[in-house]
């Protein structure tokens, strides 16, 4: 099963989520941003980091990259879409996803071993964890605070579409706890906190990021 | 040569923590003129001779679609010197 | 203003030239017309005075770190020795790893972001140069006391800085120190250090040679980036009142050099360089001297061809520019097409900007007109080298010892401990740490607060390396000589607390003015201390820094000399970590308490410094770091001893996971009763804990390296119970994580 | 109330990797307007009234001691609506 990881200039975690897609047992695929071409894969996730230094705003100028039309044509098709933190911004400001990712509240970049819960497991991406489901994966960001007008929302709530939402303490200042949401379609998810970081329990606080590549293999075994 | 100022300001509705940390450090060091704060960016824009209509509406549209987001922020475009 | 050639040089040899105000002194000034035959042109003067600057060309140094190569060990493991942008060690299975500190400090305390950003920036591309993927940082800190107005702008900025850069360039930050004292309010110290991977035949050197080879500059355009910083700023005391002598800022731009590694490394990967230099201090002064001095002598270079961001920019000011983020490599010319694809590929600017010439001479032409000519080795190697006077300083006659209270009762012991935990320098630092990614690459397997950062480097043999850095400031304020001595064994201990072999040391000197003998005095006894235990421990110094002139009118920096040793464990897997892991468990102290308060936080606390420091009990200490990786598949886990004593260790071991312990304490069987047992800071001494049907294995390994454990208690409960004082781990939390926060916001 | 503006620009020496961000970005999405960008802050203070002398001083502190760094940045204070 071929899932992509788009490296765009400043990608950081690229080499961590093509190392999370090897271990939940699929072919990571590595694609650039300059290339349209999306290598036949099945999926692709945006990883984490600091595209184009994340100057102007996080993700603002990455949306732009050849890579982002063909993916964004893809997903409007209902091809599955993950994007962590700087892959989350790219999602929002391609309008793939709603609302925003602003300064943190704290106005420091934060990393810490972040308690969430599980709150849709009905995504590709989502699919093997339980609802409701607690886990503990790394957040690492400086604008991870989601923001979206009140309607906006209103719509996510009652869609059910808040994919994951941060547990104990909110470390940001998001609106409604939100740390991670899908699309109306459920095939493009973005979340803050960092998956592909929580796979080993050597390198990361748990292994319950895994459960991200491998839901996504179920899913396309399923299809 | 005229310079173009394009202020990128959050909207109201939005948390500004930025804007906050300023009004909440002005009075620590004796400050007491600010009401609120909101804190946003702007950018100088060079451009060559007085702009043209065209390259006016040709900023306005840079504004609105890369310099903001229009899901959290408003901006004003001033001509400057 | 005129160009000044070599040809108007000669011709008018009496102009008058502003030496002085570059940092030269009259002979220095006298020796460089020497060298020349004539007077300098204004681009020569420029050059010499940034190369012969104390920060580039150790001139008060350079006379003690020798000692380094006559003391040095043998050692198989060392590729590349001091000298080089960084030294390389071999670690096996054909990996290489290169590391190194360097200090930013006086950039820091005048833009402390900026300063700290650029500090990790230019210790990033050290550790590239040399051809290595760099995989992690640390940054050892120091600020004036926490409470001070300037420390809360200081010590923000900075923290943000090493972050906001670090965390660009998707390098985790696995350790550092945070450490306050009233002598670096106006003298902040950052230090940076970098380490970085490589295959043995990827090694990079910096070094020109092969007449018609091509000098490329690639990375950042060129601007008025920290004019004279190097020479200026590094070489005089920063005077507040003196605005003439501030530098201009060298602001970075952390994702430029994000692409430049990204770009240089599959620039290696090809094989494309012959040689290459960073771009740091004195700029392209100090790259184009330096690589055609270390190759065979002979390079012309075009200055009108280096791209530049402010067009304003003279040929002098394009010399010692230190803008951020551009490096220079020395490429065949049938190699240049696929180097300039490389470099299109992510968009990094590269431009050809000369050659490497049969002649003897470093060239530099303007427009056509050459504006430098001099042997490169005149100013990149023999630069002046200076014997300053050194006299043991007087405070040394004036200590006292201390004198401290006894801790008879159980309210006693609890508050004091709550205090001291409380402390500043003892508390939490993880408003500091967290603001550092430390998960990025997911190689990390140990990280702050974890006694040495370790990184996996292979993920089928589990082939891994630790870092740790330590200075004990007070230690070397009270006796430099010992002082460095027992910074070097503490990393070593922190290394092999958590199942790492050391290796191989850097280190970063810090020090006040190399003008008062008593600062010298303190640097000469340091190195001496440094070379001897290196040498005692077998191990190769591989590079390192100084920065002297942290000083504040006439009072110096205490002495900080900032080791960093660098170890390898097999397999990462079996790495020990600080943390109480379960109840039930036996805790254990391994090593003996003596009476050491002098120089302790806990007498810091009570307003007292001391008067000696600990003597190294070397010999001691290797069976520790034997003992400690022959018994570690014994280990629950395992916490060095250090600045706080029991008292501190207690505290981090417990509050990791939440799990209490319960421990008697045998205050009449050591001399400092009680009080010793909790807070003094003799060397040597890691808390442990193990499951009880290990305890005679490890009873058995004690015994055969001669080294004492002492039985603690056992974990377990939701408090630390100290003879009779119970601390609920609330109550220790509290006062144990509030006070960086409550300070800093 | 009136809104004072203030702007802080990065002194043009001073590397402005933001601005470059954007200026290298506009000829990607098809604009040719710009010669050059800079990227700097703003904030907008709400003060009560018109804003007296000694408050306007008041503003010309706070912008060159708080609101910008004078060693790499400039400010210029604005009175807005
Ligand atoms: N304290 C020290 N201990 C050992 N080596 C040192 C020390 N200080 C400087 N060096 C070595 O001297 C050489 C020159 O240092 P430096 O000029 O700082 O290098 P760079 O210009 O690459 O920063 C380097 O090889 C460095 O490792
Ligand atoms: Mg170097």
């Amino acid at each position: 099963m071929r899932i992509g990881v788009v490296t765009f200039p400043g990608s950081l975690d690229d080499s961590s989520a093509l190392r999370a897609i090897r271990l939940a047992g699929g072919t990571p695929v590595p694609l650039f941003h300059a290339s349209d071409d999306l290598m036949e894969v099945e999926a692709v996730v945006l990883p984490g980091g600091f595209s184009y230094g994340d100057y102007l705003r996080c993700g603002a100028i990455s949306r732009f990259a050849p890579i982002m039309s063909s993916i964004i044509i893809a997903a409007e098709h209902g091809f599955p879409v993950l994007g962590i933190c700087n892959g989350f911004q790219i999602l929002c400001e391609s309008h793939l996803l709603p609302g925003a990712l602003t300064r943190n509240q704290g106005l420091h970049f934060v990393c810490t071993d972040q308690p969430l819960t599980v709150e849709n497991i009905s995504t590709p991406w989502t699919s093997g964890y339980a609802l409701g489901q607690r886990l503990v994966i790394p957040i690492k960001n400086g604008e991870g605070s989601f923001q979206a007008s009140a309607e906006t929302l209103i719509e996510l709530e009652s869609e059910g579409r808040v994919a994951l939402r941060y547990a104990d303490k909110n470390p940001n200042g998001s609106k409604n706890e939100i740390a991670g949401i899908t699309n109306a379609r459920g095939n493009v998810v973005g979340v803050m906190p960092h998956p592909e970081q929580a796979v080993e329990s050597l390198t990361g606080p748990s292994t319950d990021g895994l459960a991200f590549f491998t839901s996504i293999l179920q899913s396309l075994v399923g299809r | 040569m005229a310079t173009i100022v394009v202020e990128v300001m959050l909207k109201p509705e939005i948390l500004d923590p930025q804007g906050q940390a300023v009004a909440a450090a002005l009075p620590r060091l004796g400050f007491t003129f600010a009401k609120a704060v909101r804190q946003g960016k702007c950018f100088e824009i060079e451009v060559d001779g007085t702009p043209s209509a065209e390259q006016l509406s040709d900023i306005e549209r840079a504004a609105e679609t890369l310099l903001s987001n229009p899901v959290i922020e408003t901006y004003v475009v001033r001509v400057g010197a | 203003m005129a160009l000044d050639t070599v040809a108007i040089a000669s011709e008018q040899p009496n102009t008058l030239q502003p030496w002085r105000e570059l940092g030269l002194k009259e002979d220095e000034y006298s020796r460089i017309k020497e060298i020349l035959g004539r007077r300098p042109t204004a681009s020569e003067l420029a050059m010499y005075s940034v190369m012969w600057s104390e920060h580039c060309s150790y001139k008060s140094s350079k006379v003690h770190l020798k000692q380094f190569g006559e003391k040095a060990p043998h050692s198989d493991a060392l590729l590349v020795g001091i000298g080089e942008n960084a030294g390389v060690v071999d670690i096996g299975q054909g990996y290489a790893v290169t590391f190194k500190i360097e200090s930013h400090n006086h950039p820091s305390f005048v833009e402390p972001y900026q300063g700290a950003a650029t500090g990790v920036g230019g210790i990033v591309r050290d550790i590239l140069t040399m051809g290595a993927r760099p995989i992690a940082v640390m940054d050892p800190l120091r600020f004036g006391l926490a409470d001070a107005p300037d420390t809360r702008r200081v010590l923000p900025g900075i923290v943000a800085g090493v972050g906001g850069y670090g965390n660009c360039l998707g390098l985790p930050n696995i350790g550092g120190e945070v450490v306050f004292d009233e002598t670096y309010a106006g003298n902040p110290l950052v230090n940076a250090l970098c380490v970085g991977v490589m295959r043995h035949e990827d090694i990079k050197l910096a070094t020109a040679h092969g007449t018609g080879n091509l000098v490329v500059l690639f990375g950042a355009k060129t601007g008025g980036d920290g004019i004279g910083g190097v020479s200026v700023l590094a070489s005089e005391t920063f005077a507040s009142g003196k605005a003439a002598k501030r530098p201009s800022v060298q602001v970075g731009d952390p994702f430029a050099e994000k692409v430049l590694i990204e770009c240089s490394l599959e620039i290696f990967a090809e094989d494309l360089v012959i040689g290459i230099q960073d771009l740091g201090g004195a700029g392209l002064s100090c790259a184009t001297s330096e690589l055609a001095s270390a190759g065979s002598g002979g390079m012309s270079i075009q200055l009108d061809k280096v791209p530049l961001r402010d067009p304003s920019l003279s040929p002098e000011e394009i010399l010692m520019s230190e803008s951020q983020e551009r490096m220079c490599a020395i490429i065949e010319p049938a190699k240049l097409s696929r180097f300039m694809k490389i470099c299109k590929k992510w968009d990094v600017t590269a431009t050809v900007i000369g050659e490497v010439t049969a002649g003897k001479h470093l060239e530099i032409t303007f427009n056509g007109e050459l504006i430098v000519d001099v042997p490169p080795r005149t100013v990149a190697h023999d630069g002046p080298v200076y014997n300053r006077p050194i006299a043991k300083p007087a405070y040394l006659d004036s200590l006292v010892p201390t004198e401290l209270p006894t801790l008879d009762t159980p309210d006693a012991i609890k508050a004091e401990l709550l205090s001291l935990i409380a402390a500043p320098n003892i508390a939490d630092k993880s408003w500091v740490t967290d603001q550092y990614d430390r998960y990025v690459q997911g190689n990390s397997v140990l990280a702050q607060p974890e006694d040495s950062g370790m990184v996996r480097i292979d993920e089928q043999t589990h082939l891994g390396v630790a870092i740790s850095t330590d200075a004990n400031a007070r230690w070397s304020y009270l006796d430099p000589y010992n002082g460095a001595k027992l910074a070097l064994l503490e990393s070593c201990r922190n290394i092999a607390t958590t199942g790492a072999k050391p290796l191989a040391v850097t280190n970063c000197l810090n020090f006040g003015s190399p003008e008062d003998p008593g600062v010298m005095w303190q640097f000469a006894e340091t190195v001496r201390g440094l070379a001897d235990i290196c040498l005692e421990m077998g191990l190769p110094v591989t590079g390192g820094n100084v920065s002297f002139y942290n000083q504040t009118g006439a009072v110096a920096i205490l002495p900080t000399p900032v080791i960093g040793v660098l170890g390898v464990i097999q397999d990462v897997r079996a790495r020990t970590k600080m943390g109480i892991p379960s109840a039930g468990l036996q805790l254990i102290q391994i090593g003996n308490t003596g009476d050491n308060f002098s120089g302790s936080e806990w007498a810091h606390l009570h307003g007292q410094m001391g008067d000696h420091a600990p003597t190294p009990d070397v010999g001691t200490e290797v069976r520790l770091i034997e003992l400690l990786l022959e018994a570690q598949p014994l280990f629950e886990s395992a916490h060095d001893l250090s600045d706080g004593g029991l008292a501190a260790a207690l505290t981090e071991a417990t509050l990791r996971n939440n799990i209490g312990a319960t421990i008697g304490l045998p205050g009449e069987f050591i001399p400092g009763g009680v009080a010793a047992a909790l807070f003094a800071e003799t060397p040597g001494r890691v808390l442990i804990a193990v499951d009880p049907i290990n305890l005679s294995a490890l009873e058995v390994l004690a015994a055969k390296y001669e080294i004492p454990l002492h039985a603690l208690g056992s974990t377990g409960g939701d408090a630390l119970v100290i003879n009779h004082a119970s601390i609920s781990l609330t109550e220790l939390r509290a006062a144990y994580t509030e006070t960086l926060p409550r300070l800093f916001g």
